[in-house]
């Protein structure tokens, strides 16, 4: 007996094929921090500070950037667990901004997330085939076909059904419960997949597991990732095209082979060279830079990451804009000591 | 010194700013104690009810020509605790205190307590010195039986502050003791007052010092652990006890019936005498006596037997089964039968009686014959405005509520039988809460109040309760017996047949 | 280095004690050996024993519920006899420990300084004053900006860098002769990781101290490392020094967890993940514990457990090492 | 895309809760608590088929019998009834106004405490700081003064320990709540395209209920004695109602008398009492031992 | 620190409000009359109505509630109905004495739950621990009014030792010395049992707490004796035990009416009982309001005290 996916859950292409699946144009975020009674001011943490960037079908594009600099509230912005307080979002040529109800529903079937901690992202109380059944059945599938397709996936994911559809999410080792949360995800059958920091937590060799599992699907199905990771050589190795962040901001965006080459933002720099790396690479010199990023709440002006720079100038002072890096026609850099071309909007 | 430690049931100490609260027990307290009346209520007496007495007016007399102004003369020499000599001044100052609301000495809270015990006052005027006259509403010869209530403060001392809190806790009076200490809701130290006018009665103690101790248990725990000399109202299940360890009780007959007063409205169960009639006869008023361990007695009529009163009544209260069932089935009811009636009872707090195991030895008594009791269980306090709303109040009549359960104080011709039986008082402007009405019963009361001889009004008055318990108005259960738990050092304590106690008696 | 090792690890056995009935062994047997100012890395997948290892070297485990067997040498004495005053000069004074997680690790409730000077004062008899200020100095030597400002605040009022730092300067604070660091660096960011890997570099160079060094990273390996020790289930399963184990991983295991750490040259090509997971602690496996998960396994393998052989420069757990490639 | 699924393997595991009280079961005290508990709870239901008397029925000749008096193995009370009847149908009183409101105040405060963690901001700050108000009542006094101002009567005082109690079942089912909003599982529902409805019931409830259902039962002996104390206290149930509390009050004055009798109330709701603790305590270690 | 303790008490007013309002409210939803309790019995209506007019219980109810709250905070409370005297003076010596028995027991809840529980918490599943075990689930299983009763009659009765009832000789002016301690002992003794329950439960188990924490582990790599681990237990448990301790001395205080009665113990919870059969609204009022104040207080005050002893606290 077979169940086929797409009778029930497989929408159609929307957008267009050549239509970015992602648009996202001057994203801002912020959280209001409750402060002391009498401050009059109110105060923000400015998580995403105006984020924009388009994502092709079938694309991956990595994230990174340091702790807090505002990966997983773009992810959840994205998602639509988070209310974006301006900008747009355009997912599959549709606004999400305005959606509600059912419509949203059904953006959510086709954008899955899969999280950082296996472990608090699955209800402890469900076996795992309950919790990948239970989106489908959101959607209106009925149970024992949510409860097959549940089966189908967590073979297809690599989990033995017999052996573990069963279980509770306790009794499974951290790379099993992320195969299952993948699983999840895949229950809908979603064009987008966000993962954020989704190997992060696993050790070495479950994370080429996984890894490998996701290159698999991404072959298999067209899916279109954003994959999100403080660890470089993960996100160089999955993703086509990538967006460094720091403080809510993009301050590199262009195809990762290309910033893997030669990043051009002192930023990324620091961030690439502090990379351990254990086969002696092409000798770049380590740049290790002082003190630990700045908080979000009181940004400093201009360039965010003045203070930390090792090559801060005066004109720094001035916020720098995203430019295109010559000669290319897809590299972004914000930084006025890079070589960058003529500015983008 | 000698010190007598006096636990007694109240919560808090009686005010002591001239007249008590806390009903008739609170005068023995910080009432008599403390000041006098004008008439006075032998209460050192136990072998016979008794008698009003002289008290700061050594003789009063109705006008010969208008029954309604009586005159008063005044013992000459009499001094208040503060030093300042008692005239015809004070007793109008004292009037005015509680009767005129205009007056500057007027206390809401005295006059709440003691003006409904002197009804019939209409006005008051100083004749001379010693001379006061009081003018009634109406002709009433019952009128002194009122006074004893009204008792005399200090106006000197009063002047001192004008201010009746404070004066609550450095009154004065013309007692036969001063109040020394008052910590409210613990204890009032009384001393003798050496002066007092009285000198037949001058405390034989130096100090009596009442201790608040309202719950029944740890009354007996506290005597029984030295703390106190003696307490009021054992609970009925530690009187062998207290015995065999020595203590004495000491009790008397009481003038205090606990009865279910009946309503006679339309509609009440009630209202078929032979039903009146067969509750009284089903009740087993010995097993209740019993169950109190003796410290009651059993009630033949509102008044006890030795009574001048009690007259003699056709209709004989007893403990008769046979006669009580005979007379339900006449009225058409049985066990397999029964009628039902609702009783408003109180959860306690009425005088020394078990309130709740007596009602339920009641209701299973009446089960008997076929009366089928439900109660309805309310707080005292809610069970006076019951009370004083009448059965035909929707508050009463409303609930099916058709009798009352409260003990009755029956020390006066007014208290025990007028207010219940003229249907002058019929509720709400009395306590005729029934709404017993009988002509014949309203023109012998007005007979009673034109007589000024006492032996011709004993004999009226014995008529009308002759005439209560022939009408079975109530079933009477029992006599309250106001019983004490002495030390063995505590001797010649004297106790009236009367809530009145007379505590100068008491010696160590 | 053939002068005697600082710290020797002689066949250490270690179970946790459930109940009477049930035991959990987490080591071993154990065997290693720490020369003066050497540093060894612990390399090994999480739940391998390696916190256990540091743990147990230190004697932290309560006596009511672990079963402890072999010996811990250090300076001639083995350490699981210390009597409980030597345990106290031993601990903190000899040897001293970088937690992985600094705010677990500090007590929430004092300042970062009164922790520092209270462990100074504990082993050694100087004056507040004096304590305090070779406090500041190490604040100074790990590199906390505005040390006096720090010395005053709560754990929980620095960031995590500048926390790890202060529980270095903590850990240094009376001159051990061996620091023991259970992944310092993990939870903190790229580039703040790099700052207090090249600290913890730099000091032990400078103080002249042996290290052990935890960590599943191989990257931060090899920052650090003279000597790695890898670990399976409780057992090390291949040492060797740096450069020859990078070169020739003689152990399946180690092969695989090579093969499986994705760098910048991997990009394109597939990662040979070692299939399968580690076994349960405690699962009882007879033989080899990898035999199930390894390539090259054979019947020999699941009947006995290999133990650590001398193989050119390196010492390896297997009955069928990877000599050929 | 097609795949052909394997079959779906019937068997249905054990749940958590079966978990839970298997572990229950292998603790000793929670045995003999659990068999305590249950016997009171059958005898209070089962009582007028195993009593021997009617517990409103007294006689005035059998007033007070010791302990062991033939007939009545425990004596009867102060109006000759027999103590081991009212003890039992004693039961169902203290039972009723001890259990009626940790129920009533379990369902009330689970309800209000999840959807007000749940949902969070304003209204969650809103519902919690009205409870404030509830939780400046020390318990006690609450319940007294509730109790003082309905006036006395079963109805009565079960709403009054209700009101005790819900405002502290809320605080703790408001903070599991809010906890486990904030898991990232919730997210995952939410992304399900789950309404909030579906996700209290599913994710959410499923996770607090057992800490709030322990800590409920922890309450139930708390509970038991303050409803007899008010009782006692003439605030709580009405005679001739038996209730343990109650009868303590009027057996009081025979203390002198009839010592053992009179403590007999007592030690009935000090045994019980402890029982459901002890119960309440081997639910609270079997959980901590199931995670 | 000086703004967090402004907010904290700036938190407490809508409560304190709000408790007033909740009382006014209870009191008035009680059937029955308050001038039952000055009357006497058979007193006429008109008698009855001038007093209400006297006491101002004609006003309708939120007026009654305005002028009463006006009159409280200027810290007037009014008078009692049925002993005219003003509220406070009752309640100020009625509190005096609650107060003193609910410190002993306090004291005597905190050494015994100090000691019992934190050496559990340190030996667990020792011998020690299951006897704290016990004595804990004892404190919080018995009916404590039950055993003031027992207690009672053992020690005030049959052996004599202990006074039975009351707060001893003189007691409107108060003493600290023997012969009152006698008359405390009784119903502080009974008062401590479920707070020396409690406490002994809590303190176990955050010192269990604090004992499994990680930083504990570190301390002891830091080479420090068992005595200076101690300090850091002890320290770290202070804040979440006080808390615990705050929260039993407010119920103490609140919940002592049982006791009081038990043992006529002339202090606020005895005055509760009467005001509250009496139907005293002003009494009963001032009562609950003055508990719940002090309740509040003392919550703010440890709240205060906690945030002073973990510095973490006041971040959050
Ligand atoms: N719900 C929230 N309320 C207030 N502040 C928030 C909230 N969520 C995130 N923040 C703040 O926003 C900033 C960005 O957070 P975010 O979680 O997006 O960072 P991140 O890049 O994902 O970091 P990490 O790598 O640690 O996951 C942080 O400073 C964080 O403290
Ligand atoms: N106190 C303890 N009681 C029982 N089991 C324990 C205890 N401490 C550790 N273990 C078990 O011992 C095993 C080894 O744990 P250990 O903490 O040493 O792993 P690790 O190698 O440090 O892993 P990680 O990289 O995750 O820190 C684990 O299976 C763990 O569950
Ligand atoms: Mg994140
Ligand atoms: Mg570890
Ligand atoms: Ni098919």
């Amino acid at each position: 007996m077979s169940v086929s996916q797409t009778n029930i859950l497989q929408d159609p292409d929307l957008g267009g094929a050549n239509q970015p699946l992602l648009i996202i144009d001057q994203l801002y975020k912020r959280f209001p921090i409750k402060g002391l009674l009498f401050s009059k001011e109110k105060k923000y943490v400015h998580a995403v500070n105006g984020v924009s960037f388009e994502l092709k079908k079938g694309e991956t594009l990595g994230v990174v950037g340091e702790s807090g600099c505002g990966k997983s509230t773009l992810a959840k912005l994205i998602s639509g667990l988070l209310k974006n307080d301006s900008g747009d979002l355009i997912f599959d040529g549709q606004g999400v901004n305005e959606m509600r109800g059912i419509s949203l529903k059904n953006l959510r079937k086709n954008l899955q997330m899969v999280f950082q901690d296996s472990y608090s992202s699955l209800n402890p109380r469900l076996t795992i085939e309950e919790a990948i059944a239970f989106g489908p059945t959101m959607h209106g599938m009925k149970k024992e076909d949510a409860r097959e397709l549940a089966i189908q996936l967590l073979g297809r994911v690599g989990l033995d059904a017999n052996h573990f559809g069963n279980r509770y999410p306790s009794e499974l080792s951290g790379g099993q419960r992320q195969r299952v949360n993948i699983a999840r995800a895949l229950a809908f059958n979603p064009k987008m997949l966000i993962l954020d920091e989704s190997v992060a937590a696993l050790d070495k060799s479950v994370q080429a597991q996984i890894l490998n599992l996701l290159i698999e699907l991404k072959k298999e199905s067209q899916l279109t990732f954003l994959f999100i990771s403080h660890d470089l050589q993960v996100v160089n190795y999955i993703s086509d095209r990538l967006i460094v962040m720091y403080l809510g901001q993009i301050v590199e965006y262009g195809p990762s082979q290309k910033i893997f080459e030669q990043p051009r933002h002192p930023y990324t720099k620091a961030l690439f060279s502090s990379v351990p790396e254990y086969k002696k690479k092409n000798g770049v010199e380590k740049i290790i830079l002082s003190g630990d990023p700045p908080n979000p709440i009181d940004l400093p002006s201009g360039c965010k990451f003045k203070e930390r720079c090792p090559h801060a100038k005066d004109i720094c002072a001035v916020e720098p804009k995203l430019n295109l890096v010559e000669p290319y026609q897809d590299y972004w850099v914000a930084c006025h000591l890079a070589h960058a071309q003529k500015t983008l909007d | 010194e000698t010190v007598v430690r006096y636990g007694i049931s109240m919560a808090d100490i009686p005010l002591t700013a001239g007249q008590p609260n806390e009903g008739a027990g609170g005068y023995q307290f910080t009432g008599h104690t403390i000041y006098d009346p004008l008439i006075a209520w032998e209460a050192n007496i136990s072998n016979r009810p008794g008698k009003l007495a002289k008290g700061l007016a050594t003789d009063w007399k109705v006008d010969d020509k208008d029954k309604k102004v009586w005159h008063f003369t005044l013992r000459k020499g009499v001094k208040f605790h503060d030093g300042s000599l008692l005239d015809a001044e004070a007793v109008i100052w004292n009037l005015e205190k509680v009767l005129n609301d205009k007056s500057e000495q007027y206390d809401a809270k005295q006059a709440a307590q003691v003006k409904p015990r002197i009804p019939s006052i209409a006005s008051f005027k100083k004749v001379d010195d010693l001379h006061v006259d009081i003018v009634t509403k109406a002709e009433d010869a019952l009128f002194p039986y009122q006074l004893p209530w009204f008792l005399i403060s200090s106006p000197t001392q009063w002047a001192k502050t004008k201010d009746w809190n404070k004066f609550s806790y450095e009154p004065s009076g013309t007692g036969p003791f001063k109040l020394e200490k008052l910590v409210p809701r613990e204890r009032a130290e009384l001393v003798k007052f050496n002066d007092y006018w009285d000198k037949t009665r001058l405390a034989q103690t130096d100090r009596v010092i009442l201790l608040t101790i309202p719950d029944a248990l740890t009354r007996v725990n506290a005597l029984m652990n030295g703390q106190v000399d003696m307490i009021e109202s054992p609970p009925p299940d530690s009187v062998q006890k207290l015995k065999s360890s020595g203590y004495k009780l000491v009790q008397n007959v009481t003038p205090h019936v606990w009865p279910y007063h009946f309503s006679t409205q339309l509609g009440s169960p009630w209202l078929d005498i032979r039903v009146r009639k067969a509750a009284n006869l089903a009740i087993d008023r010995n097993a209740v006596v019993a169950l109190m361990n003796g410290l009651a007695q059993p009630a033949f009529g509102q008044l006890d037997k030795t009574n001048p009163w009690f007259g003699k009544p056709n209709f004989e209260i007893k403990y008769d089964l046979a006669a009580a069932k005979e007379l339900m089935k006449q009225a058409g009811y049985s066990k397999d039968r029964p009628v039902k009636a609702k009783v408003i009872i109180a959860k306690g707090g009425t005088g020394q009686m078990l309130s709740l195991p007596m009602n339920e030895f009641m209701q299973q008594s009446l089960a008997e014959i076929g009366i089928n009791i439900e109660f309805e269980v309310v707080e005292l306090e809610n069970l006076y405005v019951h009370w004083r709303k009448g059965s035909a109040d929707p508050l009463n009549a409303g609930k099916g509520i058709t009798a009352i359960n409260l003990g009755y104080v029956t020390a006066d011709p007014f208290y025990a039988l007028v207010r219940f039986m003229d249907s002058k008082y019929i509720a709400p402007n009395g306590v005729n809460w029934g709404g017993y009405a009988n002509p014949v019963i309203d023109d012998l009361i007005k007979q009673i109040r034109t007589t000024y001889d006492t032996k011709k009004q004993d004999g009226y008055l014995a008529k009308v309760h002759e005439a209560m318990v022939n009408d079975a108005l109530m079933v009477w259960v029992v006599h309250d017996t106001n019983p004490h738990m002495l030390s063995p050092k505590v001797k010649n304590y004297t106790q009236a047949q009367h809530w009145f106690q007379d505590l100068t008696t008491i010696k160590m | 280095m053939k002068n005697s090792p600082l710290l020797k690890v002689n066949q250490l056995h270690l179970d946790f004690i459930k109940d009477s009935h049930h035991s959990t062994r987490v080591l071993n047997g154990l065997n290693f050996e720490l020369h003066e100012k050497e540093s060894l890395v612990l390399l090994g997948e999480s739940g391998s024993g390696k916190s256990v290892t540091l743990r147990a070297l230190l004697r932290l485990y309560e006596e009511r519920n672990t079963m402890i067997s072999g010996e811990i040498l250090f300076g001639g004495k083995n350490v699981l006899d210390l009597t409980k005053k030597e345990l106290i000069d031993y601990r903190g004074k000899a040897v001293s420990m970088v937690f992985q997680e600094s705010g677990a690790a500090f007590d929430p409730v004092y300042t970062i300084g009164y922790q520092i000077v209270e462990m100074i004062r504990a082993h050694e008899s100087i004056s507040h004053q004096e304590a305090k200020n070779r406090a500041l100095d190490l604040l100074d030597m790990v590199k906390i900006p505005q040390s006096r400002e720090r010395f005053k605040a709560n754990p929980h009022e620095l960031s995590g860098g500048m926390r790890q730092r202060a529980m270095i300067a903590l850990a240094l604070a009376c001159h051990p002769k061996i620091l023991l660091a259970d992944e310092p660096t993990t939870a903190l960011d790229a580039t703040v990781q790099m700052q207090i890997l090249l600290l913890l570099k730099e000091l032990q160079k400078e103080l002249n101290m042996a290290l052990i060094f935890v960590t599943h990273d191989i990257g931060a390996a090899t920052e650090l490392a003279d000597q790695i020790a890898v670990m399976y289930a409780g057992k090390i399963v291949e040492k060797a020094d740096l450069d020859t184990i990078l070169a020739h991983p003689l152990h399946p295991y180690t092969e695989g967890l090579f093969n499986s750490v994705v760098t910048f040259e991997s990009k394109g090509k597939s990662l040979q993940a070692i299939p399968g997971s580690p076994p349960q602690m405690g699962e009882f496996v007879k033989g080899c514990s990898f035999a199930k998960r390894c390539n090259y396994a054979n019947q020999e393998c699941e009947r006995d457990a290999p133990y650590l052989i001398n193989l050119n420069q390196t010492q390896v757990a297997c009955w069928n090492p990877l000599i050929n490639n | 895309m097609e795949i052909t699924a394997t079959k779906p393997i019937p068997a249905k595991r054990k749940t958590y809760w079966l978990d839970v009280f298997e572990i229950f079961l292998k603790d000793r005290s929670a045995w003999v608590s659990g068999l305590i508990v249950i016997s009171i709870f059958l005898s209070a239901l089962l009582a007028p088929w195993i009593c021997a008397y009617d517990p409103y029925q007294g006689s005035m000749s059998a007033r007070l019998l010791e302990i062991g008096a033939p007939g009545h193995l425990l004596g009867t009370d102060e109006l000759g009834r027999d103590m081991l009847t009212r003890l039992i149908y004693g039961g169902r009183m203290t039972l009723l106004i001890g259990f009626t409101p940790i129920l009533l105040a379990f369902v009330i405060g689970t309800a209000i405490g999840l959807v007000s963690g749940f949902i969070g901001g304003k209204l969650n700050t809103f519902v919690m700081r009205t409870l404030d108000i509830f939780y400046a009542f020390p318990s006690v006094l609450l319940a007294v003064a509730i109790s003082g101002a309905m006036g006395p009567g079963v109805m009565n005082s079960i709403i009054a320990l209700t009101v005790v109690f819900t405002p502290q079942i809320v605080r703790v089912a408001e903070s599991a709540a809010t906890q486990i909003r904030n898991m990232e599982y919730i997210d995952a529902a939410r992304m399900s395209g789950a309404s909030s409805l579906t996700i209290i019931r599913v994710h959410i409830l499923s996770n607090v209920v057992g800490p709030i259902f322990v800590y409920a039962t922890s309450l139930i002996s708390v509970c038991m004695i303050l409803a007899s104390g008010l009782s006692f206290l003439g605030l709580g149930v009405k005679p001739p109602e038996p209730e343990w509390g109650l009868m303590l009050n009027t057996l009081r004055p025979s203390i002198y008398t009839k010592p053992l009798l009179a403590a007999l109330p007592g030690i009935w709701l000090f045994i019980t009492s402890i029982a459901f603790n002890l119960l309440s305590d081997a639910f609270r270690q079997a959980m901590s031992r199931k995670s | 620190m000086f703004l967090y303790l402004i907010k904290r008490i700036l938190f407490a007013v809508p409560i304190v409000l709000g408790v007033s309002i909740l009382t006014f409210a209870l009191v008035f939803m009680a059937p029955g009359d308050p001038i039952s309790a000055i009357a006497p019995a058979d007193a006429p209506d008109e008698v009855v109505q001038a007093l209400k007019v006297s006491y101002g219980l004609d006003r309708p109810v939120p007026v009654q509630y305005l002028m009463w709250l006006k009159k409280s905070l200027s810290g007037d409370l009014g008078v009692s109905i049925a002993s005219g005297r003003p509220v406070r003076g009752e309640i100020a010596t009625a509190f005096s004495h609650t107060l003193s028995i609910a410190l002993i027991a306090s004291f005597i809840g905190v050494s015994l739950g100090f000691l019992l529980g934190g050496v559990a918490g340190f030996y667990q599943n020792s011998w020690i621990d299951r006897v704290a075990t016990l004595i804990s689930l004892i404190g919080i299983s018995v009916p404590h009014y039950w055993l003031g009763l027992v207690l009672t009659i053992v020690f005030s009765v049959w052996l004599g030792w202990l006074p039975a009832m009351g707060a001893g000789p003189d007691s409107g002016t108060f003493y600290w010395d023997f012969e009152h301690l006698k008359f405390m002992l009784l119903p502080a003794i009974t008062m401590a049992v479920i707070p020396t329950g409690i406490i002994t439960r809590s303190v176990k188990s955050i010192v269990a707490d604090i004992l499994s924490r990680e930083f504990l582990v570190s301390l002891k790599a830091r080479g420090l004796t068992d005595l200076a681990i101690l300090k850091h237990v002890i320290r770290n448990a202070l804040p979440m035990v006080l808390a615990v301790v705050g929260l039993q001395i407010g119920y103490l205080m609140g919940g002592s009416i049982l006791i009081e009665t038990v043992f006529s113990w002339p202090g606020t919870g005895f005055l509760l009982n009467i005001a509250i059969f009496q139907r005293d609204f002003p009494l009963l009022q001032g009562i609950v309001l003055i508990l719940c104040m002090f309740f509040v207080a003392l919550n703010l005050m440890i709240d205060i005290l906690q945030s002073v002893l973990d510095p973490r606290i006041m971040r959050s």
